[in-house]
């Protein structure tokens, strides 16, 4: 109850003190505000787990050095390159060149918004959120078009290509596996989605074609993110940095960023549909609904370690078996998942506890 | 149905390939193969035979075993050692001999071939284990070997 | 019909991009000039002579004992291997008569080069693939030898441990325990190398069927060593020209068919293995005996022309020596394996992709200042 | 293959072949050079000979001349031949090249190319390989003076 107290308090208090107007003006600049230090902290969070787990699966340490085990480190390094100059190519497009990095930026706080960390914390429960989240997440690969193309360096025009290619590609996995669940729910709202999971996480509602959506998310979600073994688009021992090789100091510190944040983003959205976000298991912890941002956060890590696992373990892709996996494995098991799914439900073969 | 096969083969090398680095993942913090170096000076100790610069050793005496006989200076690849010798009159016999002046080492030349240390008759050069060698200013890699007022040592020659 | 008439609306246009002196994939100074088709390539051009040193004419001014510590700093990964071609040719010059220790050792210690070598190619032919975690398990095992190396010969890369007539130092006391120590460590974590990449379905669809060289075009382009093992090409001097101890151990030439780059790629593994073999065999039988036979102090080789070939983890080394009869080398040449490797990558590159080519530089194992020498 | 045989084979093809095995622990044939590429491909071809592994080209200042050796290496009969070929010409020194022959000889061409300045006729694309272009002089040449960068005991 805590909370409802916290977010409706100042609710009520800012509407007691000013007109209506002023008073809602406030409250989505305080929102914003928020979301904006969730972004900068989880961001700079997650950058220090990835270099964290890399070393543990790579027999190293990791950053132990600044602050109490390392735990600064992050913060370090993002002081370090908002200190940096920034430099670019001479020629390049400089009005695209520099929007590139609020483009990739801006979407992944967008798709931040409608995640429901918690029953309350939950800035935008709109009905569509499953397929808000779809289509913001296809905007932020024109952030890294621009970049690649505007930056008038041959390997970061590669990469854009690249990431173009997979990102149209793998849309289709993503949008397909969700709407895989979707077809269980009956809703694209994400609190409903969750309330439809108190009789049971949909993993588990809808078993065998759900565990098969669960992967194929998790796959393209990982493309989508365009990291390894996706990572076409940097692919560091082909292209050197691939379509942000131009970039320095803060504007490549904001395409790092947000490719952590989406990286969240695709395990909290996983973690939502598949796991029952903020409910806890078997509902051990209903009484208090407090504790439901930690069951979300910890479900979401759990995925994000998925993630960083098969990134330190796989090795990268050529950029047309990448699509031959996507067009010849993914898309038709998932078509074919879909009318799985269909077929359960309408046979009411689903678990429900 | 050969398609399905491959994928279940696929995934079955890829859960392979998550087990051997989901092991390390768990037994790392014991197996780290990090050396902390700055921290670990302590505990640090090269092995004898570490080429990391070639020293001169002296006694107690003040007293070297180098009779200058320059083999080393001939030895070496690179021009790294340059004997600067004299002619001094041994106190004992009265004869002139040859000794040497300044032991003149570029540390900066070296390539740690070790073939002045190889050729050396008396052993009067010896690699030392010292390999920080980093410095601000390269004419300090520049070294004298030999330590001012040193004497060759009794015996050495004989 | 109808792809072929869009292809020609949309007529590509080939441009070229510069892969290096600064890229991950060339492994030092080595610069590409690849004329590409969209990601198709059309052409490598390679640039060499960034770290050129022009070793051939020093070794012209250089003593006979000066040349070995030169040839560490060719290919640095086998330099052992490199030290042991000089001298050998110094050696048969002068017919000197080796002493049997001296022979086991120097094989021992080339084998444990050529594991070390391949130890940090594996590391790096994962990393070059994506799998970035390959290079720290790779390293690890090759730390072990370079301890090794750094307690017997008094460093870990360029060791300078052979003069012509044996070696500089005897082994250290601990040598035997702790290649033995390395031999039991090496077995249990050569399984794991396949279990995390060898079998890796990614890996080897990456793999396969890229970088195709035919058994003709890898004798005709001078390939050697694994690269032209994994064509078929029985090339292994080791068995061919056998020197040291190598006649007296038992091993097989790992060779394979296919000529693509998972071939070389297990090529270099199984190679891993016979090396381990032919270490366990000698370890135990190192011969007592001097370790060196005193030669001139100032060499002179009779006048004529030797030549020496040994085995590098890369392939053939020849060393090529033209004596007057002085103290130094009226002319010497190496043949070095990375040269002759290097020289069909164009061959084998075109047609492939960007990945494709990482892929293939990686299984060539080229290591740039052996081609610069 | 015996050195003697092969000899025998050999100098029945061309009239002016000096051989020797003096000074050397393989058979040399010293060629002249205008009879170079017709031997060199004969040595390929001919099913007694095969030499189809030319394992080093080095170039050669022996003084007054210039000279490239070639270390040729039967894969089948396992028998080695040095082939030697001399041209006096110091100023616009030319070979034919064997690059048609044995792949590997493009690059050690160049390579000789750019260090002892002998053209290849017939060469596809005989441009320096480790030098810059503009590179004066031919370095592994004797003569070659280079006060800047070359150090002399």
């Amino acid at each position: 109850m805590m909370q409802l107290r916290i977010t409706e308090n100042v609710h009520n208090w800012l509407f007691s003190v000013m007109p209506e107007g002023v008073a809602s003006i406030v409250e989505m600049v305080l929102i914003a505000v928020v979301y904006l230090t969730i972004f900068a902290v989880a961001g700079l969070f997650l950058v220090l787990l990835e270099r964290r787990v890399a070393a543990w699966f790579q027999l190293r340490i990791g950053p132990n050095r600044v602050g109490p085990q390392g735990l600064l480190q992050t913060m370090a390094d993002a002081i370090k390159l908002l200190t940096k100059e920034l430099t670019g190519t001479e020629r390049a497009d400089k009005f695209l060149y520099n929007l590139a990095p609020y483009f990739v930026i801006i979407t992944a706080l967008m798709a931040l918004a409608v995640i429901p960390f918690s029953a309350e914390f939950h800035a935008f429960d709109i009905n569509i959120g499953l397929f808000f989240l779809i289509a913001i997440s296809s905007i932020g690969v024109i952030g890294i078009l621009l970049g690649g193309w505007s930056s008038n360096n041959k390997y970061s025009l590669i990469g854009a290509m690249r990431s173009g290619v997979q990102t149209i590609s793998y849309e289709l996995s993503v949008g397909l596996s969700l709407l895989t669940m979707v077809v269980i729910t009956g809703s694209l709202q994400l609190s409903e989605i969750i309330e439809i999971q108190k009789s049971g996480w949909l993993i588990l509602q809808g078993h065998i074609p759900a565990v098969i959506a669960f992967m194929i998310f998790m796959i393209s979600g990982t493309a989508e993110t365009n990291r390894a073994p996706f990572d076409m688009v940097e692919a560091e021992s082909e292209l050197g940095a691939g379509f942000h090789t131009e970039y320095s100091g803060m504007k490549f510190a904001y395409f790092f960023l947000a490719e952590f944040i989406n990286m969240f983003i695709i395990s909290a959205i996983a973690a939502t549909v598949f796991f029952g976000g903020w409910l806890s298991p078997f509902g051990i912890t209903e009484s208090i609904p407090e504790l439901g941002v930690f069951w979300f956060l910890l479900k979401t890590m759990a995925l994000v370690f998925l993630m960083m696992w098969f990134r330190w373990t796989f090795p990268r892709l050529r950029v047309d078996q990448l699509l031959t996996l996507e067009w010849k494995y993914l898309l038709p098991i998932n078509l074919v998942n879909i009318v799985l799914m269909a077929l359960l439900v309408w046979l009411n073969l689903t678990i429900r506890l | 149905m050969s398609y399905f096969s491959e994928i279940y083969k696929g995934i079955k090398t890829l859960l392979t390939g998550m087990s051997v680095t989901g092991k390390y993942f768990v037994t790392s913090r014991k197996g780290a193969i990090t050396q902390q170096y700055p921290d670990n000076r302590d505990t640090l100790k090269m092995f004898d035979r570490f080429r990391g610069e070639v020293i001169m050793p002296h006694n107690e005496e003040n007293e070297h075993r180098c009779t200058g006989c320059q083999k080393c200076e001939i030895a070496c690849p690179n021009g790294t050692i340059e004997i600067i010798w004299d002619r001094g009159i041994d106190e004992a016999t009265g004869k002139k001999k040859k000794k040497i002046d300044q032991f003149i080492y570029h540390l900066s030349m070296c390539t740690m071939c070790g073939l002045c240390i190889d050729v050396c008759p008396h052993d009067a050069i010896k690699w030392g284990q010292n390999f920080e060698n980093s410095v601000y200013d390269r004419s300090t890699l520049t070294r004298v070997l030999n330590k001012p007022g040193s004497t060759l040592m009794q015996g050495v020659e004989d | 019909m109808e792809t072929e008439i869009l292809y020609n609306n949309f007529k590509s246009e080939e441009y070229f991009i510069n892969m290096g002196p600064q890229h991950p994939a060339t492994h030092g100074v080595l610069r590409l000039v690849l004329t590409i088709d969209g990601e198709i390539i059309k052409k490598v051009e390679p640039d060499l002579g960034y770290i050129h040193r022009s070793i051939e004419k020093m070794c012209e001014r250089d003593s006979y004992q000066q040349i070995v510590h030169l040839t560490d700093r060719m290919d640095y990964l086998s330099a052992n291997i490199n030290n042991e071609a000089v001298c050998l040719a110094v050696e048969n010059a002068l017919q000197l008569e080796i002493p049997e220790r001296v022979k086991v050792i120097r094989t021992i210690i080339a084998e444990l080069t050529r594991i070390s070598s391949h130890c940090l190619w594996w590391g790096v032919m994962g990393m070059d693939v994506g799998a970035l975690t390959t290079y720290f398990y790779g390293f690890r095992d090759r730390e072990m030898i370079n301890d090794i190396m750094e307690e017997t010969c008094g460093a870990r890369l360029t060791m300078n441990y052979n003069v012509p007539g044996g070696l500089m130092l005897d082994i250290h006391p601990n040598f035997v325990k702790r290649v033995k120590e390395f031999v039991t460590h090496f077995k249990s974590k050569l399984p794991e190398y396949d279990r995390l990449l060898t079998g890796n379905v990614i890996f080897q669809k990456r793999t396969k069927g890229v970088g195709v060289l035919s058994r003709e075009d890898a004798i005709s382009f001078g390939a050697s060593g694994p690269v032209g093992r994994a064509s078929g090409y029985s090339c292994d001097v080791r068995k061919h020209h056998p020197y040291s101890a190598y006649d007296r151990v038992t091993f097989t030439e790992a060779l394979h068919t296919e000529g693509d780059t998972y071939a070389r790629y297990l090529v270099r593994i199984q190679e891993m293995w016979e090396s381990l073999s032919i270490v366990e065999q000698l370890i135990d039988n190192i011969p007592e005996g001097e370790h060196r036979v005193s030669t001139n102090a100032v060499i002179k080789l009779p006048k004529g022309e030797y030549y020496q070939k040994v085995e590098t983890a890369r392939g053939e080394l020849g060393v090529y020596i033209i004596s007057t009869g002085t103290k130094n080398p009226y002319r010497l040449k190496f043949r070095s394996p990375g040269f002759s490797n290097l020289s069909l990558l164009n061959h084998i590159a075109v047609g492939g992709k960007i990945g494709d080519l990482v892929a293939t530089m990686a299984t060539l194992d080229l290591v740039i200042p052996d081609i610069d020498r | 293959m015996t050195d003697d045989a092969l000899q025998n084979l050999i100098g029945g093809w061309f009239d002016d072949l000096e051989f020797t095995t003096e000074e050397s622990q393989f058979l040399n044939v010293k060629v002249p050079r205008e009879h170079l590429h017709a031997l060199m491909q004969q040595l390929r071809e001919h099913p007694e000979t095969e030499f189809d592994y030319l394992f080093c080209l080095t170039g050669v200042d022996w003084g007054e001349e210039l000279g490239v050796v070639y270390h040729l290496e039967s894969t089948t009969k396992r028998h080695i031949l040095v082939v030697k070929v001399t041209t006096a010409d110091r100023e616009n020194p030319e070979l034919d090249t064997v690059c048609d022959i044995w792949y590997t000889a493009e690059f050690h061409e160049r390579e000789v190319f750019d260090f002892f300045g002998i053209r290849f006729r017939n060469h596809p694309n005989l441009k320096r390989l480790f030098l810059t272009e503009d590179w004066e002089g031919y370095p592994l040449r004797k003569d070659y003076e280079d006060d800047v960068n070359m150090i002399l005991h």
